[in-house]
């Protein structure tokens, strides 16, 4: 028969639409409106996992986020496979395939389950005092058994094939939870226009009044009541309503992070709408109106499949339509479950009810059961249960008021309600930094003061009559004081930490935390050895760290602990509760940011270009830069070869856009250049270039580059396509905070600019003819000098300068124009056979003339006269950044690391970067380095491979013969002065 | 001899801005732009030059002629913007009203580029990337500043009552601020 | 993410900012009169307490002023934010 | 102390583990004692067990103000390595891992040293140079570091994506197959059980809010919640609170605390089999034996003692995590946390003497002081135990911040470009 436990009639599924999933292969039919839990259920399965460590048969314990035990694995297609979905959370959807976890071969028969019987000698922390001997025994052989053992589900393979997104808001009050509080709280919140959104972790706006059939508010069923409330939110045009929304983290500043489920519901996904959408919410005023977590009883096999909470029977029954059993017991402290089992019984179904507490104990409520037929035992205790896939009895006995237990006898059952009590849902306020305080009349910690702008409402605050949490939510929600009239909640319930029992508590399983596999023993144990703090306590048993985060567990675990130390609870005090309150897919919170959105990729004007004409790219910082541009057949070597020659002997073309540039202008120009590098500025004529170098205040070198001076009071600033968003943000940082009396006014053009460096002796006779008002004759335009004039008709500012050492020009226009400009050089350039080269040519040719790169040759650690740029310091100059700093012994020693030129005795032999140095190979090990190699090129130019190195007290060693790491041994090298070619530098003024 | 003025290379094509749509993004053409530097007193003192309101309160934009605007992104910070055609003419006019002051012209009208991003999910669409409160209230027509979006800054303009957003980012940024808006504007789009 | 507020532009979240360490740690006038100890403080030694703290802030992806604030380092909480190169505000009430 | 192996546990299992006795004993504080530790993490116990071990003090203890383990110890992601640049690092932490290699044996208490490879990846033509840089020093340094191609990272490392077409392609890696992790509360729990058999006074709960100083300016003893103690000698180690703890002595420090997040993902079966870490899109994870992935975030730009921070910064190490392995989107953030960690300016400790005699300081690990827990345990306490530094520690001094001979491991990870 389908659906066997749907009952005939009720629930807010729709029976108009059904639907079909699979479950470990087996068709499952359900109605819209379901929770997978309740189609398992409705279709008599009971039996969905097994538990972590033991492997215990487990069923379905609660109806919400809470549930630590039916953690199934969800395929809805491929790249759509996920482990670790609450059963009681996954919407019912048709087609998926859901399949049961941890357990081989199968969920029936389940060999992990030998470890259920090796229990004794698997107590909590067991693996600390064993598994040493042999000691490499650990790693080979344990370990990875334990990991095989270990973890729930299976991890996807496949690249998540769905899309999210994220999405920032602002309101003047955030309310979570959708119950009669949370809905209250929304009414009055929004009443005057104010935006207020209101989020529910469930499909449909509720809480607790989708379940409650009896109760009224306001003279009207608490259904109709629901109902209206929701009409009314939804008319305003002020409120927000995310249903399927969970708040999971409550960070600083009211800073809100919520997870909407918009896809997984459907049973298609629509390629357009995510997957989960990612709210950060920014709230003037938060309404935490979370609800209360249903607590368990601790009784010896109180795991077994069938055995569930008391309020999630009634749950399955009225809001599911669907029998979790047919003869239920219920098993309670407290007063909520009699409600559970009055409707159970209304349903059609065979109910028993226990009561731990004494009948004077238990208020109206046996009476009123017995009235409807229902045998209630109260004074009685759990001591066990039987079955083993599935719950089949349970087995109770009658306790007195000294906890002396009586005989036993065992219900006969297919389902168990159980009800411990009642625990607020304070997490998000605890995240808050809100201070908890223990409220010893409902034994449970409840909201303390808050740290920032935010009131819990309702049952989140320990208010569990409806009526006073419809007041309370209304006053949350900044309503003025008003009655609400409902139904009396029946409400009450002694603490319980385990039951009594009259077996030996040392052996009985009577679990704490379900799916950890806690048990009260396993704290027993732990406070006994010592670990007496609730957090040690947690951390020795794994008591509350599984994946619902102790939500049914942790108030069972302190209770314990106190009960054992003989403290009160608020001694012992809770764990920290941190985000996220339920687990959320990291896709969530990702968002966007995956491929191509995950960091951006920029590019420079003549990409396109260079892509068109092959070239590879590599990155630098977030940048894309042409590396070499290989022809058919060519190597990256090759590559490089052919494009350094064409600049040494024609001319070649580069892209230089992604230097950093800043426009510095004002009076104090020059004076604040002073200050910021570490050579003279002052002089320096307009028209004419400057090398510079900067530090930080620590000495170090941080940035280098070519200044051109435009204007007396206007400068452009060149930097390194890495630093230019550093550099100038030291600058700023000096100039507003230390020199705030200096006028210059910093502007980024790194991107009005592009760049376009022709370098090469035949770079003049490529560019003459599409210059206008500039005169390039060497006499007029030397070597380091700047104009303005215009290319191909457009504004240029040209600088006449070198970093490959041949005569060179550097082509600043308009971003835009470059793509033009440089393909009019192209065509220019052909009969010179002019050629396009990349960034590994430029740091050749560089190399060969013994000029640093920043982040190269310098790490950091680097003075300038480390790198032999000392005598650009301006002795003159009292101060400038960083200059004190030069003279702390350390940066006077004469073994710092100098930088050197490296030919290695075999002169094709191309070191590696970041090879060591050593005097003598032969020494042992730890040997004493002498710096490292920085960089390292096959040279063309000089027929032989060059290398630049660090080395301590380099300068000094000229010709020696030193020991360079290769990947096999040692090369010997000699030390020689940083440059390679054109030792004078003549062929910059060609 | 350069033949003729070499031609304009956006980094995104511009397309036209469809405001009836539920969402558009639309990359808008080459405009003209400059940073403009000048004290706060300065500002405060002559109120306006060349035709662009200076005095307005920071992270607000005032419109002057001929489809030209002030926005001020900081107390002595404000981005000045017009038609392409009008950039000369912007920047005589700036630095002869200027002149004798301590100010900074830069020209950063290749620096920038602009996205129009309209419609009626155009707020949810940018909010998808920018933490900012883009409400009535809080964001109101005139509205101006430096932001984020996703992992981009951004200058975030409304220039009037239009429910069209004005996104300017730098070149660079361009195709991942369009990609963002698109990815984010997907749900939306044909809706 | 805090929610910082720039003197200029108001209550902007943390991302549009960069931090600035201590504050009120002002560039002597001369760091050649210092000696090797005192120029290490003024590099490198901070007070870093837990509790109000002085503190230097960029509204780098706003209007792009450091400005100074007092935080609760304990709390997080700000208690003041004020422009650079003014004095630290007196909360009163000790500490 | 009762020694632990299976045969223990199989009698006890017999007894219903009835017989088990505190691992250590919670004792009211002395009057006065030969030394205090100041610090009940990792490094604070290892101090104290070694000071009683090797050096025979035994009337000391550790004063912890919360639980043991509770500070950074308790929220690290463990990794474990000693594939650093600079000789005086590598030496201190390989140290570390020559003592984490037989530690379990050693404290008789399984911390689950775990030598499962730490790979650190190449994006970017820096990166490729700066770890050769690293694997030729180490090898001359005698520590195993080994450079890797995509293909062989790709081997060794099989969820990695190696395609050339993601944002930041993978180059190649360095591989340090010592590297690992720990059982990171187990290493509390054991160096505290060794220490306390070996008389050291393990005394939680006890705050220090004081240093007394005598009239010569030395340490005459301490004040805490559980009163004032005597003692002429306190050793430092509080990671994030070093600062509070140096002012109550007047000493400024240089330090700043920041937060660090982590965060562990549901506990799935086996599919990450080593340490993997990428400084250039920030990414660390591993998986730990319960099955969670265990993710390093960043820390959060401002200093705060809050052991929380912002969103934004998990979601940063979220997107490297997935870019590097799109089929981890799926999976769920289970918790995420923060820890307080103290930054030195070039990013290594400072283990030594102070200016205030008496007073030692061992601090200053920042994100990344768990990997030498027992090293720095054994090292400090000879600086304590004979006053003077221990020749693997004598440079670690906080005078290098005058004379600016700095060990910056941060300059040499390639934080420049
Ligand atoms: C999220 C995160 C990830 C990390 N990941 C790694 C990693 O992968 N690998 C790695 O090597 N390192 C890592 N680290 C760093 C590492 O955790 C620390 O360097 C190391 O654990 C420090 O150990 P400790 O014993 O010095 O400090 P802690 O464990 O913090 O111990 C200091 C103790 O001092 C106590 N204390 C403070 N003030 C007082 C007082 N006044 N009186 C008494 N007691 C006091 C504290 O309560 C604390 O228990 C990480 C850190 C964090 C936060
Ligand atoms: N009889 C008893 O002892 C007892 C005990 C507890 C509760 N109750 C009853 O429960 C009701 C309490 O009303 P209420 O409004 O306070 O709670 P509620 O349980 O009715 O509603 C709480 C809502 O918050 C949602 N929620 C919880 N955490 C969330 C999160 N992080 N993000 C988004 N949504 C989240 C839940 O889905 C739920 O819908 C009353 O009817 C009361 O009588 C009775
Ligand atoms: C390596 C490691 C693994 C962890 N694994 C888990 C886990 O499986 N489940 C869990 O709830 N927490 C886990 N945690 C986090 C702890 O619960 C806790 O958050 C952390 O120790 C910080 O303490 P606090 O959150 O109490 O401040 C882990 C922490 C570490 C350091
Ligand atoms: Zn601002």
């Amino acid at each position: 028969m389908a659906q066997p436990c749907r009952l005939p009639a009720g629930g807010r599924i729709d029976r108009a639409k059904p639907l079909r999933l699979r479950f470990n292969g087996r068709d499952i039919e359900a109605y819209a409106g379901d929770s997978v839990a309740a189609a398992l259920l409705a279709n008599g399965v009971r039996l969905v996992g097994r538990s972590f460590k033991y492997h215990r048969p487990r069923g379905i314990l609660s109806h919400g986020s809470d549930e630590p035990n039916a953690l199934l694995q969800v395929d809805r297609g491929p790249g759509r496979i996920d482990p670790n979905n609450r059963a009681t959370v996954v919407e019912a959807a048709d087609g998926i395939a859901v399949s049961s976890q941890n357990h081989w071969p199968s969920l029936e028969h389940d060999l992990g389950a030998v470890n259920d019987l090796l229990s004794p000698v698997l107590p909590a922390g067991f693996y600390y005092k064993t598994f040493m001997w042999p000691q490499s025994f650990w790693q080979r052989v344990y370990e990875p058994k334990i990991r095989a053992a270990a973890g729930l589900g299976v991890a996807p393979h496949e690249a998540d094939a769905d899309r999210y997104v994220h999405r920032h808001a602002h309101c003047a009050v955030l309310v979570v939870g959708g119950g009669p509080a949370g809905l209250a709280a929304a009414l009055a919140a929004s009443d005057d226009g104010a935006r207020v959104i209101l989020a529910d972790e469930q499909p449909e706006f509720g809480g607790t009044l989708l379940h409650d059939l009896h109760a009224t508010i306001d003279g009207a069923p608490a259904g109709d009541w629901r109902a209206q409330a929701l009409a009314t939110l939804a008319a305003r045009a002020n409120v927000t309503l995310l249903p399927r929304t969970t708040a999971f983290g409550y960070y600083n500043h009211n800073h809100i992070a919520l997870v909407e489920r918009v896809g997984d519901h459907r049973a298609r996904q629509d390629d357009r709408r995510p997957r989960e959408r990612l709210w950060q919410v920014r709230a003037r005023q938060v309404v935490l109106a979370t609800g209360a977590h249903e607590r368990p009883l601790v009784f010896a096999d109180n795991d077994r499949p069938g055995i569930m909470l008391a309020e999630s029977v009634r749950v399955f029954i009225n809001r599911y339509a669907v029998a979790p059993g047919r003869r239920i017991v219920f098993a309670t402290s407290g007063a909520s479950a009699y409600a559970a089992a009055a409707d159970a019984k209304a349903a059609g179904l065979d109910v028993t009810l226990v009561d731990i507490r004494a009948e004077a104990e238990c208020g109206p409520g046996p009476a009123m059961l017995r009235a409807r037929g229902i045998d209630v035992l109260p004074a009685h205790t759990i001591v066990g249960s039987t079955g083993r896939k599935a719950v089949t009895g349970l087995i109770v006995a009658p306790v007195d008021a000294n906890g002396i237990v009586g005989p036993r006898r065992t219900l006969a059952c297919d389902g168990v309600g159980m009800s411990g009590g009642w625990t607020p849902a304070v997490h998000l306020f605890s995240q808050s930094r809100g201070k908890l305080r223990y409220d010893d009349a409902i034994d449970a910690f409840v909201p303390g003061t808050p740290a920032q702008a935010e009131r819990s409402a309702g049952a989140a605050r320990g208010i569990y009559d409806l009526a006073a949490c419809l007041a309370d939510g209304w006053a949350a929600g900044g309503g003025a004081a008003r009655d609400f009239a409902a139904t009396p909640s029946p409400t009450g319930f002694r603490p319980v930490r385990a039951l009594p029992t009259d077996a030996d508590a040392k052996r009985v399983k009577a679990f704490v935390d379900f799916q950890n596999d806690v048990t009260a023993k396993d704290i027993a144990l732990a406070v006994r050895e010592g670990f007496e703090s609730v957090e040690h306590v947690k951390r020795y048993t794994t008591t509350g760290m599984a994946t619902d985060q102790g939500k049914t567990s942790n108030m069972a675990a302190l209770g314990l602990v106190a009960e054992i130390l003989d403290r009160p609870v608020p001694q012992v005090g809770t764990t920290t509760f941190r985000p996220p309150y339920t687990p959320v897919t990291f896709g969530t919170i990702v968002g966007s940011a995956r491929g191509a959105l995950f960091d951006p990729i920029r590019v420079a004007p003549l990409h396109d270009w260079a892509a068109a004409h092959g070239a590879r790219f590599e990155n630098v910082g977030l940048w894309r830069r042409a590396w070499h541009f290989p022809r058919p057949g060519e190597d990256m070597h090759a590559a490089v070869r052919r494009e350094c020659r064409a600049v040494r002997e024609s001319v070649g073309i580069f892209d230089a856009s992604t230097l950093g540039k800043i426009e510095v202008v004002g009076r104090d120009a020059a004076e604040f250049l002073h200050r910021i590098y570490i050579n003279a500025w002052l002089k320096l004529e307009p028209g004419r270039c400057r090398y510079g170098v900067m530090l930080k205040e620590d000495g170090f070198i941080f940035d280098d580059g070519v200044v051109a001076r435009m204007a007396p009071d206007r400068f452009h600033v060149t930097t390194t396509t890495g630093g230019a968003a550093r550099v100038l943000a030291h600058m700023e940082d000096y100039l507003q905070t230390e020199w705030p009396d200096l006028e210059v006014f910093l502007t980024s053009v790194s991107e009005q600019w592009a760049v376009i460096a022709l370098q090469g002796p035949r770079a003049r006779d490529v560019l003459a003819p599409l210059v206008e008002g500039i005169d390039l004759a060497a006499a007029s335009f030397p070597h380091m000098a700047v104009r303005t004039g215009t290319i191909c008709g457009v504004p240029t500012r040209l600088f006449r300068v070198s970093f490959t050492g041949e005569l060179g020009y550097e082509i600043n226009v308009p971003a835009d124009y470059a793509r033009a400009v440089w393909e009019a050089l192209w065509a220019r350039g052909q009969e010179f056979g002019i050629t396009p080269y990349g960034t590994e040519a430029m740091h050749v040719l560089r190399a060969e003339r013994g000029f640093i790169i920043v982040g190269q040759e310098t790490d950091g650690t680097v003075t300038p006269d480390d790198v032999g740029l000392g005598g650009m310091i301006a002795r003159a100059k009292a101060d400038f950044v960083g200059k004190r700093s030069l003279a702390r012994p350390d940066m006077l020693k004469p073994d710092r690391k100098q930088l050197v030129g490296l030919l290695a005795d075999a002169p094709d032999l191309v070191l590696e970067e970041g090879a060591q140095i050593v005097a003598d190979p032969h020494q042992p090990i730890p040997m004493t380095m002498l710096g490292h190699v920085t960089s390292s090129y096959w040279s063309d130019a000089c027929g032989r491979a060059i290398a630049l190195a660090l080395v301590s007290g380099g300068r000094a060693r000229m010709g020696q013969t030193l020991h360079v790491t290769t990947p096999t041994g040692f090369a010997p090298a000699r030390v020689a002065a940083p440059v390679f070619f054109d030792p004078k530098g003549e062929r910059v003024h060609g | 001899m350069a033949e003729q003025a070499a031609r304009r290379t956006p980094i995104l094509a511009p397309s036209a801005a469809r405001p009836e749509a539920a969402i558009s993004i639309a990359p808008m053409v080459p405009a003209a732009r400059f940073a403009l530097r000048l004290p706060e007193a300065a500002a405060k003192a002559i109120g306006s030059a060349a035709g662009f309101r200076l005095d307005m309160a920071i992270n607000r934009s005032a419109a002057a002629r001929d489809g030209r605007l002030a926005a001020r992104l900081g107390p002595d910070e404000w981005l000045l913007h017009g038609p392409e055609t009008a950039s000369e003419a912007i920047a005589r006019d700036v630095e002869a009203a200027l002149a004798g002051r301590h100010f900074a012209l830069v020209d950063i009208g290749h620096r920038n580029v602009a996205i129009a991003v309209a419609g009626a999910h155009a707020r949810a669409v940018i909010n998808g990337g920018c933490p900012l409160d883009l409400d009535d209230d809080a964001f109101p027509p005139g509205s101006a500043t430096r932001t984020l979006l996703g992992k981009a800054e951004i200058v975030l303009l409304r220039p009037d009552e239009a429910p069209v957003f004005r996104i300017e980012c730098w070149r660079s940024f361009a195709p991942y601020v369009l990609g963002l808006l698109e990815e984010v504007g997907r749900e939306f789009a044909g809706a | 993410m805090l929610l910082v507020t720039c003197p200029h532009c108001g209550a902007r979240p943390e991302i549009e900012f960069r931090y600035g360490g201590e504050a009120h740690i002002a560039r002597p006038a001369d760091p050649s009169a210092l000696d090797d100890r005192q120029w290490a403080e003024f590099l490198y030694f901070r007070s870093n307490p837990k509790g109000v703290y002085a503190e230097r802030w960029n509204h780098a992806h706003g209007c792009g002023r450091w400005f100074n604030a007092l935080r609760d380092t304990a709390s997080d909480a700000f208690l003041a934010t004020y422009p650079a190169g003014q004095q630290r505000p007196d909360l009163g009430g000790g500490r | 102390m009762r020694h632990f192996s299976l045969r223990t546990l199989l009698t006890e299992a017999a007894n219903a583990h009835q017989g088990w006795a505190r691992q250590w004993r919670a004792p009211e504080p002395k009057p006065a004692y030969d030394a205090i530790i100041v610090g009940g993490g990792g490094h604070g116990l290892a101090t104290a067990y070694y000071m009683a071990q090797e050096h025979g003090m035994r009337n000391i203890a550790v004063l912890e103000k919360g639980w043991i383990g509770g500070g950074n110890t308790g929220r690290n992601t463990t990794i474990i390595r000693s594939n650093y640049l600079y000789d005086e690092s590598a030496a201190i932490y390989d140290h570390a891992v020559k003592l984490w290699e037989g530690l379990s044996q050693a404290l008789n208490y399984n911390v689950m040293y775990s030598a499962r490879g730490v790979l650190m990846l190449a994006h970017n033509q820096h990166d490729v140079q700066s770890f050769k840089r690293h694997v030729y020093a180490n090898r001359l340094n005698g520590v195993d570091n080994e450079w890797l191609t995509p293909e062989q990272a790709k081997a060794f490392c099989p969820p990695l994506n190696i395609s050339p077409d993601i944002r930041y392609p993978v180059l190649g890696g360095a591989l340090q197959r010592r590297g690992g992790v720990a059982r990171h509360d187990a290493v509390a729990w054991g160096y505290a059980r060794g220490a306390d058999a070996l008389g050291v006074d393990i005394i939680q709960n006890c705050e220090v809010t004081g240093i007394v100083r005598g009239s010569d300016g030395a340490v005459t003893g301490v004040e805490t919640t559980k009163g004032p103690i005597r003692t002429p000698r306190i050793g430092v180690v509080a990671a994030g609170h070093t600062s509070v703890i140096m002012a109550m002595a007047g000493v400024r420090m240089p330090l700043e605390s920041f937060p660090l997040q982590a965060l562990v993902s549901e506990p799935v079966k086996p599919v990450f089999p080593c340490v993997l870490m990428s400084n250039a899109v920030h990414a660390y994870i591993s998986q730990s034996d319960k099955g969670e992935l265990v993710i390093g975030a960043g820390t959060d730009q401002y200093v705060s003692y809050s052991q929380q921070g912002g969103l934004h910064i998990t979601t940063h190490t979220l997107d490297a995590i997935c870019e590097l392995f799109p089929q981890f989107s799926r999976l769920r953030l289970l918790r995420n946390w923060g820890g307080i960690v103290d930054v030195t300016p070039d990013r290594s400790p400072i283990i030594g003497r102070t200016p205030v005699p008496g007073l030692f300081v061992n601090c200053g690990w920042g994100t990344g002081g768990f990997k030498a827990t027992p090293g720095s345990g054994h090292v400090f306490a000879w600086t304590v135990a004979k006053g003077e530094p221990h020749p693997i520690n004598a440079p670690f001094t906080l005078d290098r911040f005058r004379t600016g001979r700095l060990i910056d491991e941060a300059a040499a990870a390639a934080v420049a470009h």
